[in-house]
């Protein structure tokens, strides 16, 4: 019985395999649907970043889709979880871009599922777009072939740049000190500050780091300090500045502190007054006046996430949901562009897209053959920003903007 | 215990559905399986190897890992490394990948384990968080947090491993067959020494060095193969990925290797296998809860412990023994002891006819300020049949865990068969000769009758672990011989219809006939019995008698701890009592029995003196 | 010299949290020989707890005697359902899996009800701290050590000066001579669990207001005490409260002088040294494995 | 005649498959000192434990002042009036003696602390030794002490029915010329006893009536003064019974 069963199979294993020796299979794979996949953190330390990821791609669909969708139809979002690790995001990315069949990915925050996809997406040839991993190498491949990947997001080499401008410009001893998470953000920035405080002339006169999940850091604070720092640029997220903070304020020690875009509102939230004059590189603040297409924004938003979104201080990741906003805008461009849900006409339109977007001008969007030019937002793009009174304003609306 | 046939025909059509899974969408005509199916199924196989090894780990030898993870995570980085840094060819790095992660294994779990089986939890677990520390910290060497990316395709006999369906599916196989492998591995150690040896160990520590085995040699082995198949786990991996870093291989990563290996059922054969195709499946089937996703995994996981505590496989077999248990046939108890024509051949070692076989001098054993033996001089002729008797508390039991290596003297010697052997460990003293059974008998209740005693033949087998692996002649002809002997054995004590039956469901009479089988399959020259007729009905005793008589008279000596002074009268050839860890008598049976002392320290200080000194026979 | 001072008050206060939640672990452990594996999720509720209750305008005090009060009765519901029935037989490892499987539970459900993001708990403590010279620290942490000293003192006199303290040193002892003398050792076995669940709730609640309350405050921490406790030779509460202590300073130290980024890899080493030197723990008594 | 005090009928006790104690019946009288007599093994301890609620029978029923009580726990026998000294005694080791002596009284602690200082003060009494070493942890107690100590802390509980499993192990016997006579009075002022004991010559010198039991069944019982003098009990002890 097994036996005969066996013989069967194999007979007509071996005939589909000849054929699929001569035909490449499936044809429908030409063919893509109409959907956003998306893989990122929806449970885990970072699953508010992923929240408010969803309320924008949410939000700007429905508009999108009110206005009849792209060709004719109306987009769809699929959400995965990664918990944060990177095969799951390949894992991810294989569903989206097979069982899913969607057009297009668009990533979640971490810098290494990233980096992971970079193969997965080219073997697939599937495109990828990114909102908040900033991780330099995930749009400059080391064998600099980027084809499938493309990001509306801050890039790290141009913000450390970025930052250690703002930092000499600010310190009086000219001692500028770089605090990093030990992270795969955090220790792939190192490499590009120390690279820009060369080009600027700066030496640094401390790098200390941590772990995600420390609670104190008075160690590298009272070297810092010992060090005659009186300037910090810091590579970190909302928790572990909120407990640098408290270092700080412990031994009486307080720099200026000019950092990446992992400070957002919750870190306000954490520390309180401590938060006063820190400033954060962004690439869009919605505290600050907005344009007509920004208000339209919040206030869709809000009034489809009426829990969630109350007034602009609630858009907790700023500028990565003003990215998110550009990108999904400007992926349906592309499809326009392409004029077909298919993967690599979109890839090719991507190129050819110009669009005034929140936070820039983009034109073009990118660039073909310069796989620097995958990045859509410029590093004069990039805005100043402060907390003051416990928010996130622009640095225009604080008493710390550059004054002499 | 499954059947045998229907293992073979489980692991058969395993094979098949794995064999064939990649072509499924040719023979269905749909657009099944994609590259997310075949990557989902190449990953669960690969996390199916590193249970595989857990399970021999948990289920065999009882110790628990909660780094099993950080051992994967060394494999992929060996594999990694040395592919990228030193350009090792695939095949070489696979190796390594093994190798590194089982020596590593083993250097954690040597000093651990001898000291207490928890420790090596706790060890495991701090070695995870180094390990993930380390990897993230030497940014120069192991990438850092970015981890290592652009690993090269793997390549083999020349051919590029892939798994793809325009490339083909060779990497998908190689994976499968390293599955089948880890199987293999894990059904061979099951059903040799080794695998007994683990599960002794696990059941009952005590039994398990009395029977010769070294226990912390046993753990070491288990944790170093349970390591190299995590590491074998890690270097496939790495070379599916083609890009590792520290994320993947976190302490939340091993509790879910644990789970996966509790949930299938630890120590079964199949429980791997269904505990990593459940668990990875249920992950990516719950994706659409979102938010609560975790939380749902969290309430199925506890949900399935309530339902099944013993895993699922082991919870169907338990389900299904309960539905085959309703027909069950009458087993048949033989009259014991039943001296078959083979049983001779098994008792030729033996101690010189006259000589000595166990003297003691001097013999102090003290706990804390309890003096528990008080300098005991004793001698045992071999051939003989010695009791040692006494009022509870006398110190008997500590006297024969002293002789036995269980517990180490406080001041005399121990001269064993000649040689002096104080401070020496059970397992040695077991090689050289010394068998014994306990008090409280202490069976492996989860092992079969037949595999108990086969655990009794552990030291005489000479096959090394390679040989029984791949079950070379050698092993087979070994464990043929060890079977026979085995089945022999059970012939002797009548249990030859229970040979199947696990030793916990025994009844009381049978579990003692067992001990006694197990420790005569060691072919001691000494045995030693602790109390082997409590609990013993008259009839039971009787054949007890019979048995140790028939010991004696092929030359074996023997020291009878024992109450029933009926026994003792009937069965010894000479008596010691011992009484506040003393020597109080000593001398042929009948002397001893009208002993004043010995009268009063049984009886009672107020002992009536007529009653005493009237024999009543 | 400044920052050594620093380095001693920081990590007293934050070793003060290891052996506190070290303590819980030891509490447990002593009833039931078994402990709720992810016992950090209680101390993440005392903390979180607090902050949802203050939420709702609770004012500060009640509103973490409340959440203490709630995290310590989940803590004692965690044995009643999820440890006792899977710790029947000696060496059972049962309970361990089924604490990890509720462990995962509460901990996605705070982050999905509570968020993710760190929340500030607020008390007067922490608004400014005390400068010695050019270290500090915050009033609040100085609270910690006193807190563990409280705790290590009520904790002795309990044991060893109430009737119910006695109790259940009777059942860690001995289960069935304990039910021979009338008590009713499942119940004190729940109780411990309880008492742990409020010193681990405790520990967070006072710790919270540094270190902010998140849903994933409690895992570390959990782990540490865990180590601690287990190094310490986890039957000796003293040993608990001194290796508790020492762990937390050492770690100052190993940041200040070796490394911050390598503080675990250091400090974990240095665990697993420690415990192939002293087999029986710090502080543990050898004991003697009857045959 | 009333029911008597404690009644067991047709107790079984097993260890998995093992049956340690195969349906046995045994009453006691209020004010009764009864003795439960055999070797090692014999299954003595398990139906004491089985009786007491430390185990639950696998067959039978336990009658405990009238009411049905087969299954309880030991700790609600405790509070109806059944206090058993376990075998090896079971001292709170690392308790003081005091301590040891109020957990003795735990069940009645809450509604009569006066009561239970007052019989601590009466324990102390009838085993002054006890007074000497009350601040002292009881494990550093001699082996007597231990034992008296444990009878004193069955005692607190003012039980109706004392239950003793093996009083005399690893006792000398100069203790137990000194223990013996404390039960005997015990008994004389109201208090019912159930004796387990090896040492048979002392068990029959004190109580009232004797079961003698061997691999888990009852053989035989008979008032304490005429078994004393029963060959088929020295025999049965010695072994030199011939099996029937």
């Amino acid at each position: 019985m097994a036996g005969r069963l066996w013989t069967v199979l194999a007979r007509r294993t071996a005939m589909a395999a000849a054929v699929a020796g001569a035909v490449a299979l499936p044809a429908a794979a030409q063919r893509a649907e109409p959907c956003i996949g998306i893989s990122m953190e929806v449970t885990g330390p970072l699953a508010n970043q992923g929240l408010m990821l969803r309320i924008t791609l949410e939000t700007a669909l429905e508009k999108i889709n009110a206005a009849g969708g792209v060709l004719g139809r109306p987009l769809r979002l699929v959400i995965y979880d990664d918990v944060g690790e990177p095969a799951r995001a390949v894992d991810n990315a294989r569903r989206i871009g097979e069982r899913d069949n969607c057009v297009v990915m668009f990533g979640g925050a971490r810098t290494p599922n990233a980096i992971a996809l970079r193969e997965p997406l080219a073997e697939m040839g599937l495109p990828w777009i990114g909102a908040i991993s900033a991780g330099t190498a995930v749009i400059e491949h080391p064998n600099g072939k980027n084809e499938w990947m493309f990001r509306v997001s801050m890039k790290d080499r141009w913000v450390t740049g970025y930052l250690i401008d703002q930092a000499k410009a600010r310190s009086a001893s000219g001692k500028i000190g770089f605090v990093y998470e030990g992270t795969a953000w955090g220790q792939g920035a190192l490499p590009d500050i120390e690279a820009a405080a060369r080009r600027a002339g700066v030496t640094l006169a401390g790098r200390e780091t941590f772990n995600i999940g420390d609670q104190d850091m008075s160690a590298q604070m009272i070297r810092l300090r010992d060090a005659g720092v009186d300037t910090i640029v810091l590579w970190a997220v909302d928790r572990e500045s909120a407990n640098m903070l408290r270092s700080m304020d412990r031994i009486g020690y307080r720099p200026k502190i000019v950092s990446a875009w992992g400070l957002t509102t919750a870190f306000a939230r954490a520390v309180g007054p401590l938060a006063e004059g820190i400033m954060v590189a962004g690439t869009f603040n919605w505290n600050g006046p907005l344009s007509p297409e920004a208000q339209a924004a919040f206030d869709a938003m809000k009034a489809k996430f009426p829990d969630r979104i109350r007034t602009t201080a609630d858009m907790e990741q700023p500028s990565a949901m003003a990215n998110a906003w550009d990108a999904v805008h400007m992926l349906a461009e592309a499809l326009k562009i392409a004029g077909a849900y298919d993967r690599t006409r979109l890839r090719d339109a991507f190129y050819r897209v110009n669009y005034t977007g929140l936070i820039a001008d983009y034109r073009p969007a990118f660039i073909k053959g310069n796989q620097e030019r995958h990045d859509a937002i410029l590093a004069e793009h990039y805005k100043l920003q402060a907390f003051h009174n416990g928010m996130l304003m622009p640095i225009e609306a604080t008493p710390y903007g550059m004054r002499n | 215990m499954i059947a045998r046939t229907g293992g073979w025909i489980a692991a058969a059509l395993l094979a098949l559905a794995i064999g064939i899974f990649p072509y499924l969408g040719d023979l269905l005509d749909t657009r099944f399986p994609t590259s997310y199916e075949l990557r989902l199924v190449m990953r669960a196989m690969i996390l199916g190897i590193v249970v595989i090894g857990l399970n021999i780990l948990v289920g065999f030898a009882g110790l628990v890992s909660l780094g099993q993870a950080a051992l994967m995570g060394l494999g992929a980085h060996a594999a990694a490394l040395l592919a990228l840094r030193a350009d090792w060819p695939f095949a070489a790095c696979l190796a390594a990948s093994v190798l590194v992660p089982a020596l590593m294994g083993a250097v954690l779990a040597f000093p651990t384990v001898r000291v207490r089986a928890l420790y090596l939890t706790v060890i495991t677990i701090a070695f995870g968080f180094v390990f993930v520390n380390v990897l993230r910290e030497w940014v120069s060497f192991t990438g850092g947090a970015s981890g290592l990316a652009s690993i090269p395709r793997p390549t083999l006999f020349g051919e590029r491993l892939m798994a793809t369906r325009a490339a083909g599916f060779n990497y998908y196989y190689l994976i499968a067959v390293c599955l089948m492998l880890a199987l293999w591995v894990q059904w061979a150690l099951a059903r040799s020494r080794y695998g007994r040896a683990m599960r002794a160990t696990a059941e009952s520590e005590n039994a398990a060095r009395a029977l010769g085995i070294n226990v912390t040699a046993t753990r070491t082995l288990a944790f170093a193969i349970s390591a190299g198949l995590a590491g074998l786990g890690g270097g496939l991996f790495a070379n599916l990925a083609l890009f590792v870093n520290y994320e993947t291989f976190t302490f939340s990563a091993s509790i879910e290797l644990l789970l996966m290996t509790i949930l299938g059922g630890s120590g079964t054969l199949a429980g791997p296998v269904v505990g990593t195709a459940v668990l990875f499946a249920a992950s990516q089937a719950l994706q659409g809860l979102q938010e609560w996703q975790t939380f749902a995994y969290g309430a199925l996981l506890a949900l399935v412990l309530f339902l099944m505590p013993e895993g699922i496989v082991g919870g169907l077999a338990r389900l299904r023994a309960k539905l085959a248990g309703r027909g069950a046939q009458e087993r048949q108890t033989g009259a014991w002891p039943h001296f078959v024509p083979g049983f001779d051949a098994l008792t030729q070692d033996r101690d010189e006819p006259g000589q000595a076989t166990l003297i003691t001098r001097d013999l102090t054993l003290r706990f804390g300020g309890l003096t528990a033996v008080n300098m005991v001089d004793m001698e045992v002729r071999s051939g003989t049949v010695h009791a040692l008797i006494g009022p509870n508390g006398a110190g008997k039991s500590s006297l024969l865990n002293v002789v036995s290596g269980f517990y180490r003297a406080s001041a005399g010697t121990v001269t064993l068969f000649g040689q002096a052997v104080k401070d020496q460990p059970p397992h040695v003293l077991a090689r050289l000769g010394v068998a014994r059974s306990f008090q409280n008998t202490e069976l492996f209740g989860r092992m079969t009758v037949l595999e108990n005693v086969l655990v009794g033949c552990h030291i005489r087998y000479q096959a090394t672990l390679a040989e029984t692996l791949l079950r070379l002649p050698r092993f087979l002809r070994e464990e043929r011989e060890r079977l026979a002997e085995a089945r022999l054995l059970l012939e002797v004590v009548g249990l030859t219809d229970f040979a199947g039956e696990q030793a916990r469901n025994l009844p009381f009479g049978h579990q003692r006939r067992l001990e006694i089988a197990r420790a005569l399959a060691l072919r001691p020259k000494l045995l030693l019995l602790d109390e082997p007729a409590a609990g013993l009905t008259h009839g039971e005793i009787e054949d007890l008698v019979a048995l140790i008589r028939g010991l004696a008279a092929r030359g074996m000596t023997v020291i009878l701890v024992e109450h029933h002074v009926e026994m003792i009268m009937a069965v010894s050839d000479r008596v010691t009592v011992l009484d506040h860890g003393e020597v109080i008598a000593d001398g042929p049976p009948e002397q001893v029995q009208d002993d004043r002392a010995v009268i009063e320290a049984y009886f009672g200080h107020g002992a009536p003196a007529a009653q005493a000194t009237v024999p009543a026979q | 010299m400044e920052a050594i001072l620093q380095y001693l008050l920081t990590g007293l206060s934050v070793g003060s949290v290891y052996a506190m939640v070290g303590l819980g672990f030891y509490v447990m452990w002593s009833a039931a020989k078994a402990v709720n594996f992810n016992f950090g999720d209680i101390v993440m509720l005392g903390a979180v707890l607090t902050v949802v209750l203050m939420d709702v305008g609770v004012p500060l005090l009640p509103a973490c005697l409340g959440a203490v009060a709630a995290a310590a009765l989940l803590a004692a519901a965690i044995e009643r359902g999820f440890v006792r029935p899977f710790n029947r037989e000696a060496n059972a490892i049962g309970w361990m899996l089924t604490t990890i499987a509720v462990g995962t539970m509460i901990e996605s459900a705070t982050t999905a009800l509570f968020g993710s993001n760190p929340r500030r708990l607020e008390t007067p403590l922490v608004e400014a701290p005390l400068r010695i010279g050019g270290s500090g620290i915050y009033p609040q942490e100085l609270l910690l050590p006193v807190a563990l000293l409280v705790v290590a003192v009520g904790l002795e006199f309990f044991y060893r000066r109430t009737i119910t303290g006695r109790a259940m040193r009777a059942v860690a002892y001995n289960r069935t001579a304990a039910g021979l003398v009338g008590i009713d050792a499942d119940r004190m076995t729940l109780l411990s669990f309880g008492l742990a669940g409020l010193l681990g709730a405790l520990s967070g609640v006072l710790i919270g207001p540094v270190i902010q309350a998140s849903a994933t405050m409690g895992a570390i921490i959990g782990l540490k005490g865990f180590l601690v406790a287990i190094i310490a030779g986890i039957a000796n509460a003293r040993g608990v409260v001194i290796a508790g202590v020492l762990y937390g300073v050492s770690e100052k130290f190993i940041e200040a002088y070796l490394s911050t980024a390598a503080r675990d890899a250091i400090g974990f080493s240095l665990m697993v040294l420690l415990l192939l030197l002293f087999p029986q723990g710090l502080f543990g008594k050898a004991e003697f494995k009857k045959v | 005649m009333s029911a008597p005090l404690l009644q067991a009928e047709g107790i079984r006790v097993s260890y998995g498959r093992i049956e340690a104690v195969r349906g046995v019946d045994l009453h006691v009288g209020a004010g009764e000192f009864v003795g439960v007599i055999g070797s090692n093994g014999a299954g003595k301890s398990s139906l004491m434990r089985a009786i007491a609620g430390v185990l639950s029978p696998a067959g039978g029923r336990v009658a405990f002042g009238g009411e049905d009580t087969t299954g309880q726990p030991s700790h609600r026998m405790v509070a109806r009036g059944l206090a058993m000294v376990p075998e090896g005694r079971m001292i709170f080791a690392d308790q003081t003696v005091r301590e040891n002596l109020l957990l003795g009284g735990y069940s009645r602690l809450r509604s009569d602390p006066q009561g239970v200082a007052a019989d601590e003060d009466r324990m102390l009494t009838l085993f002054p030794r006890l007074k000497e070493r009350l601040a002292q942890e009881a494990g550093t107690l001699s082996g007597g002490e231990q034992q008296m100590l444990a009878i004193a802390r069955g005692l607190l509980s003012r039980p109706r029915l004392l239950v003793i499993d093996e009083l005399s192990l690893g006792l000398a016997p100069v203790i137990l010329d000194m223990l013996f006579p404390v039960l005997a009075q015990l008994n004389k002022e109201g208090l019912s006893i159930l004796l387990v004991e090896q040492m048979a010559s002392y068990a029959l010198s004190v109580t009232d009536r004797t079961y003698v039991m061997e691999n888990g069944r009852m053989l035989f019982d008979g008032a304490s003064r005429e078994l004393a003098n029963d060959p088929r009990v020295l025999d049965a002890y010695l072994g030199r019974r011939k099996a029937a």
